[in-house]
């Protein structure tokens, strides 16, 4: 039971609870920033498993993207600030079950497999960022390219569905 | 050899001249005759020689055409070729106002270039040839007033005759050529044995035919209708002198039975066409008779083994006969019919005429200075000597008096008699040639002892009883004719002699009407059978046909049976067709649309639903790919 | 039998389960493309707990980290693009209307 | 032991900022200015909007003074004085700065006013400005370091200080240093014209307090970042090095107020277009040079 444990077990947990508050709350930046909080709460279970570079990039990342995502709430839905506690939600039974049976399902296979023995050896902080960048730009270079490539295509596909037609008032 | 084409193709040519310029007739005719006459003249003088001219011609591989003009041959050439030529010269003069002129001489020569291929045929298959080519030529002039009544009928009734009969020569010759390997005459004559014997059987049929012997005579008196030169020419001389020269040729090959045959048919033949001339009504008939009798008297001569007599008598009667026949024209001219009471006193009515006619028939009685005393006598010697004598003597007696019996009548029915009030009309041509056959006939007596020489034939010595016969007989004969009315001198055979001695209907009886009986008789026969054909066919189509329509009737039930059923088919198959098919069918789509749309509520549209599908196929993937290791 | 392995393992499981139920019951595009965030995030606890303590010394794992935080961002900015489109059409993102795929 | 010499440092610093900023506001510069209205400040009455979200509207300048401090744990004042020395020590600033963001965010959701939550969302725009433009000229230092822990980015900087090695980095840096601390003129969300004070007008009393504690944080830790990155940290000739980035970041923060004063306030629009198609372009390029001098000059 080391500490490193507890501190995942927390930080699971908040993780978890805030996934749970992002679906409960009625408001909508509140959902948002509590999703942005569970994604810390995942990157600080990165730096927790010692996973340095990529618990401050999680944390890092997430921070501005669900700030977007606020952004984004507060312009579509209709009652961003959850004043009217409308239900949001439809078909719950069902997605109850599913949800259920999902995480049944994922945690027969975690507690029932046999992972083998826990590997001691983790490289530091400094070698491990090294090794990522030495494989980013060596053996998956092709796959790292591509998503960046991809990532730029997105970018530009999103702005232009999202830029109004110049004509839009043209018949 | 030029003398021997001459002689045929003289007169051949001239027909064809004749026929194809059709003018300058009479020139033609008698450049024709002359020529032909000049040829035999020199054919004979050649003969007589000694040497026979011969010409070979080719025809077929093996059997060439053979002429031979050996002294025998080359007299009856020169026979045929004078007495030819006066009936032309007679003919000219019958014929003047006759429209188909051209067609008649063209005929004549024809027949006369024929007759001359006949006698100097050297071998079988050119005398067949020849033989042929008379017969036809014959039949050509009997039936030369084809328009006139029965003359066709006679023309076809002498062809017949003459036909059947040849069939004879036919087989005889080809048994000769077989037997001798050859088909060369004299090559064949010296065959011996049965094959010689039938062979003269079949010539003596094939003489018989030709030369009208009994029972074959009947189609001479018939063939009377045609004109007075063709009677003359053929009826006397040339054709019916086939018979005679095929025998007379063949003598030497012929057995002792068939002389015999041969003699007691000429001896019939010379008595019962005796009869017959005697009991006839009408001049021309009476003289075809004597033609027939005569030469059965030529065969009673080759039966006793004396073919030179017979030669020499042929010879003779030639002469004699033509000009008997061109003075019975002379009288028919006057009187237009030949028959002996339409004729009375013509004979006065023409004196010189009359005189020829006379000297002529005492000539053929058998009167001594006269040919005809010569050849009889020979015929009388020969008959004498002859095995058979006790058979050939009367007959030839009797033919004999027979013959100078019924001259006797034909002189009296011509002489007695009303003189007519005769128009006088001037005859030169006809009388002319008349005139030269007569003086033929009388003067040629004396000459046979040179031809007898020629013929070196050993002529039978003539015992003096020989004479007196012949001229008892002769005398005798003449006296009855002239003085007793033939019905009284016939007395019981008058009736049978005048219709020629029918036998039971006589050929016409004992041949045609059988046959046509016969034919008839088939013919009903056949229409029976094609009736009972007709019949039976007619009973089949009949059956079948009800048959048929019976079926016809049953298959109609049945078809209408089978449209009921398909009816009902159609209906049950309607029925279910609907019921059962198509509400299936129907079902079906029915029940396809029914899932597809409960499958279309399952594409809502809705996002989330489809979410919710998403996380189901892959939870169902994910547990088929876990649970697979354990399953498989 | 890992403890720390299970229990980041479990968080993991959990959070999928959050994300899903969100994804499902939400009415609005957004909620669904936070529900999907969620789903990723547990996606990526789960790679770096099996890169923790299975192949620390793998790199590839670290990269795949990265590739699923570009997806991540990729599927946010194709979401919310599409949902301006939408928006701007349709004047809503309710999915409650967006019925136009109907079978 | 550092973490508390760390915080003396900050509030001294702090200190002598608010009587700049005082200077620089009013004329006249004198150090109770700062006490007075802190205390002022302190004793006022924390008026709440109606309604307001509680939650974001307590949370706000607290996670702002957090992220500053969080951010201020990596920058090395002197070769043994730093809180963390993490191997990603540069980076963890970025993120720990992007809960600024974060904070701001909140501070305008919460009090449930206009003018707030606008300012708060205008601060999410210029953070898509400034973002590309503090990674990347950070990628060139590390490159340049071969590290992203700050020491050796500082100790890199030995033989040549950074601002000379990539002077692009250092301005586009500056600029995007000030974007991010909201001084003028780049004060978008406490825009004095349009927004009167955006989010800050709705807080009063000890919230205000802290909010402006936390903004002056925030600015000593970006003057330290500059400092750290491309004015070679405590690297100096005579004095000592705590001294030496001391002297450094208050010169920093002294030319960031001082100058961003005198410039007119940045439209949002031009400036998310300058900075996307002029800086991120510089910063590329940037790195493209620093790059090709690593690979080529060995110092």
């Amino acid at each position: 039971m080391s500490a490193q444990l507890i501190f995942l077990a927390f930080f699971g947990a908040a993780a978890v609870w805030f996934g749970v508050v992002v679906f409960r709350t009625h408001s909508m930046v509140r959902s948002a920033i509590a999703l942005l909080f569970s994604q810390t709460a995942v990157g600080v279970m990165f730096l927790l498993m010692q996973a340095e570079f990529l618990g401050v990039l999680q944390i890092m990342m997430m921070a501005t993207e669900m700030s977007v995502m606020a952004i984004f709430m507060v312009m579509f839905m209709m009652d961003p600030g959850g004043m009217g506690a409308m239900e949001m939600t439809h078909q719950k039974r069902l997605s109850l079950w599913a949800g259920g049976i999902g995480l049944v399902a994922a945690l027969a296979v975690i507690w029932l497999a046999d992972w083998g023995p826990a590997a001691m050896v983790i490289p530091a902080a400094a070698e491990q960022t090294a090794d990522l960048g030495r494989e980013l730009l060596g053996r998956s270079m092709f796959i790292f390219q591509s998503a960046g490539l991809t990532i730029l295509t997105a970018m530009v596909a999103a702005t232009m569905v999202a830029i109004a037609p110049e004509t839009e008032h043209a018949p | 050899m030029t003398m021997l084409a001459l002689t045929l193709l003289a007169p051949l040519l001239a027909a064809g001249a004749i026929l194809a310029l059709r003018r300058a007739l009479g020139l033609l005719v008698l450049t024709g005759a002359g020529l032909g006459l000049i040829g035999a003249a020199g054919l004979f003088l050649g003969a007589a020689g000694g040497d026979p001219v011969t010409a070979t011609l080719p025809f077929l591989p093996s059997f060439p055409v053979l002429l031979l003009a050996s002294p025998l041959t080359a007299t009856l050439s020169l026979m045929v070729a004078t007495v030819a030529a006066m009936v032309l010269v007679y003919g000219i003069g019958y014929m003047a106002k006759d429209p188909e002129r051209p067609r008649f001489f063209a005929t004549m020569l024809f027949f006369i270039a024929a007759m001359q291929l006949l006698v100097l045929a050297g071998d079988w298959i050119t005398l067949l040839a020849a033989w042929e080519m008379i017969g036809f030529s014959s039949y050509l002039l009997i039936g030369f007033w084809h328009s006139r009544a029965g003359v066709a009928e006679a023309a076809t009734r002498a062809f017949l005759y003459t036909r059947s009969a040849d069939l004879g020569l036919y087989i005889g010759a080809f048994v000769l050529i077989g037997a001798a390997g050859t088909s060369e005459i004299s090559a064949t004559l010296n065959t011996t044995g049965t094959p010689a014997l039938i062979a003269g059987l079949l010539l003596l049929i094939a003489a018989m035919g030709k030369s009208a012997q009994v029972p074959l005579q009947d189609w001479l008196m018939r063939a009377m209708a045609g004109p007075t030169p063709v009677s003359a020419l053929l009826h006397s001389a040339t054709l019916v002198a086939a018979g005679a020269i095929l025998l007379i040729r063949s003598a030497p090959m012929l057995p002792g039975g068939a002389l015999l045959a041969i003699g007691l048919v000429g001896g019939a033949t010379a008595v019962i066409a005796g009869l017959i001339a005697l009991a006839e009504r009408d001049l021309k008939r009476l003289l075809a008779a004597s033609t027939a009798s005569q030469y059965g008297l030529m065969l009673v001569a080759v039966g006793a083994g004396a073919p030179v007599a017979a030669l020499l008598h042929l010879i003779a009667h030639a002469a004699i006969k033509s000009s008997l026949f061109l003075g019975a024209g002379i009288f028919q001219h006057d009187r237009d019919s030949t028959d002996l009471a339409a004729l009375a006193g013509a004979g006065r009515a023409r004196p010189g005429i009359f005189a020829g006619f006379a000297i002529a028939a005492l000539a053929l009685a058998g009167i001594p200075p006269l040919a005809g005393f010569y050849s009889k006598d020979a015929i009388i010697a020969a008959a004498l000597q002859s095995p058979a004598a006790p058979w050939l003597l009367p007959l030839t007696l009797a033919g004999s008096l027979l013959t100078g019996a019924y001259m006797g009548r034909a002189m009296r029915a011509l002489w007695s008699g009303p003189a007519p009030q005769s128009a006088r009309s001037r005859i030169p041509l006809m009388a002319a040639g008349m005139m030269v056959l007569v003086l033929l006939a009388a003067g040629m007596g004396p000459g046979f002892a040179t031809l007898e020489h020629l013929l070196d034939g050993a002529l039978p010595e003539a015992a003096p009883i020989v004479p007196i016969l012949g001229l008892v007989a002769g005398v005798s004969g003449l006296a009855l004719g002239w003085l007793i009315a033939p019905a009284r001198l016939l007395g019981p055979l008058m009736g049978p002699a005048q219709n020629g001695f029918r036998i039971a209907g006589g050929m016409d009886g004992l041949v045609a009407r059988p046959a046509r009986a016969i034919a008839s008789a088939c013919a009903a026969f056949e229409a029976r059978l094609l009736a009972a054909q007709i019949g039976m066919i007619r009973g089949i189509g009949l059956g079948i046909a009800r048959l048929v329509e019976r079926s016809d009737a049953a298959l109609y039930a049945f078809s209408l049976w089978i449209g009921r059923q398909n009816l009902h088919l159609g209906n049950r198959a309607r029925w279910t067709d609907t019921n059962r098919i198509d509400a299936a069918i129907f079902g079906l789509v029915a029940r396809v649309i029914a899932a597809g749309g409960r499958a279309r509520r399952l594409q809502s549209g809705f996002i989330h639903r489809e979410l919710a599908l998403t996380f189901a196929g892959i939870a169902l993937v994910t547990g088929v790919l876990l649970a697979a290791p354990y399953f498989l | 039998m890992i403890p720390e392995l299970i229990i980041a393992l479990s968080a993991g499981a959990a959070m999928f389960g959050v994300g899903l139920y969100g994804a499902l019951s939400q009415t609005n595009l957004v909620m669904i493309i936070m529900g999907v965030e969620l789903i990723l995030a547990a996606a990526l606890v789960n790679i770096v707990a099996f890169w923790r303590y299975l192949h620390p010394d793998e790199p590839a794992a670290q990269m795949f980290v990265l590739i699923v935080m570009a997806v991540m961002a990729v599927e946010m900015a194709v979401g919310f693009g599409i949902a301006i489109a939408r928006f701007r059409s349709r004047g809503s993102v309710e999915m409650e209307e967006a019925r136009e795929l109907k079978g | 032991m550092t973490i508390a010499i760390l915080l003396i440092a900050l509030a001294i610093g702090g200190y002598f900022i608010a009587a700049l900023e005082g200077w620089l506001i009013h004329g006249r510069f004198s150090l109770a200015r700062p006490a007075l209205s802190a205390l002022a400040l302190l004793g006022r009455e924390s008026v709440l909007a109606r309604m307001p979200d509680r939650l974001f509207f307590e949370a706000g300048p607290v996670l702002l003074l957090v992220a500053g401090l969080l951010a201020a744990a990596v920058i090395p004042l002197a070769p043994g004085l730093i809180v963390t020395d993490l191997a990603t020590g540069a980076l963890f600033l970025n993120a720990a700065l992007a809960y600024v963001l974060v904070a701001l965010i909140m501070a305008g959701w919460g009090p449930n006013g206009a003018y707030a939550m606008i300012g708060g969302w205008r601060f999410l725009g210029q953070f898509i400005a400034y973002a590309m433009l503090i990674v990347m000229p950070i990628t060139a230092v590390a490159m340049r370091a071969e590290s992203l822990s700050t020491v050796e980015i500082v100790t890199s900087q030995a033989a040549l200080w950074n601002i000379a090695y990539q002077p692009i980095g250092f301005a586009l840096f500056v600029v995007a240093a000030m974007g991010l601390a909201w001084l003028p003129p780049l004060d978008l969300p406490t825009g004095a014209g349009d927004l009167a004070g955006g989010f800050e007008a709705e807080y009063t009393g000890a919230r205000l307090a802290v909010l402006r504690l936390a903004r002056m944080v925030i600015i000593l830790v970006m003057a330290g970042a500059t400092v750290t990155f491309y004015l070679g940290g405590w690297l100096g000739p005579w004095l000592p090095p705590v001294i030496w980035s001391a002297i450094k970041i208050l010169v920093v923060t002294a030319l960031m107020l001082g100058a961003g004063r005198v410039l007119p306030r940045v439209r949002e629009a031009r400036y998310l277009a300058v900075s996307w198609k002029l800086g991120i372009s510089l910063a590329l390029a940037n790195i493209f040079l620093v790059g090709v001098i690593a690979l080529v000059v060995p110092i």
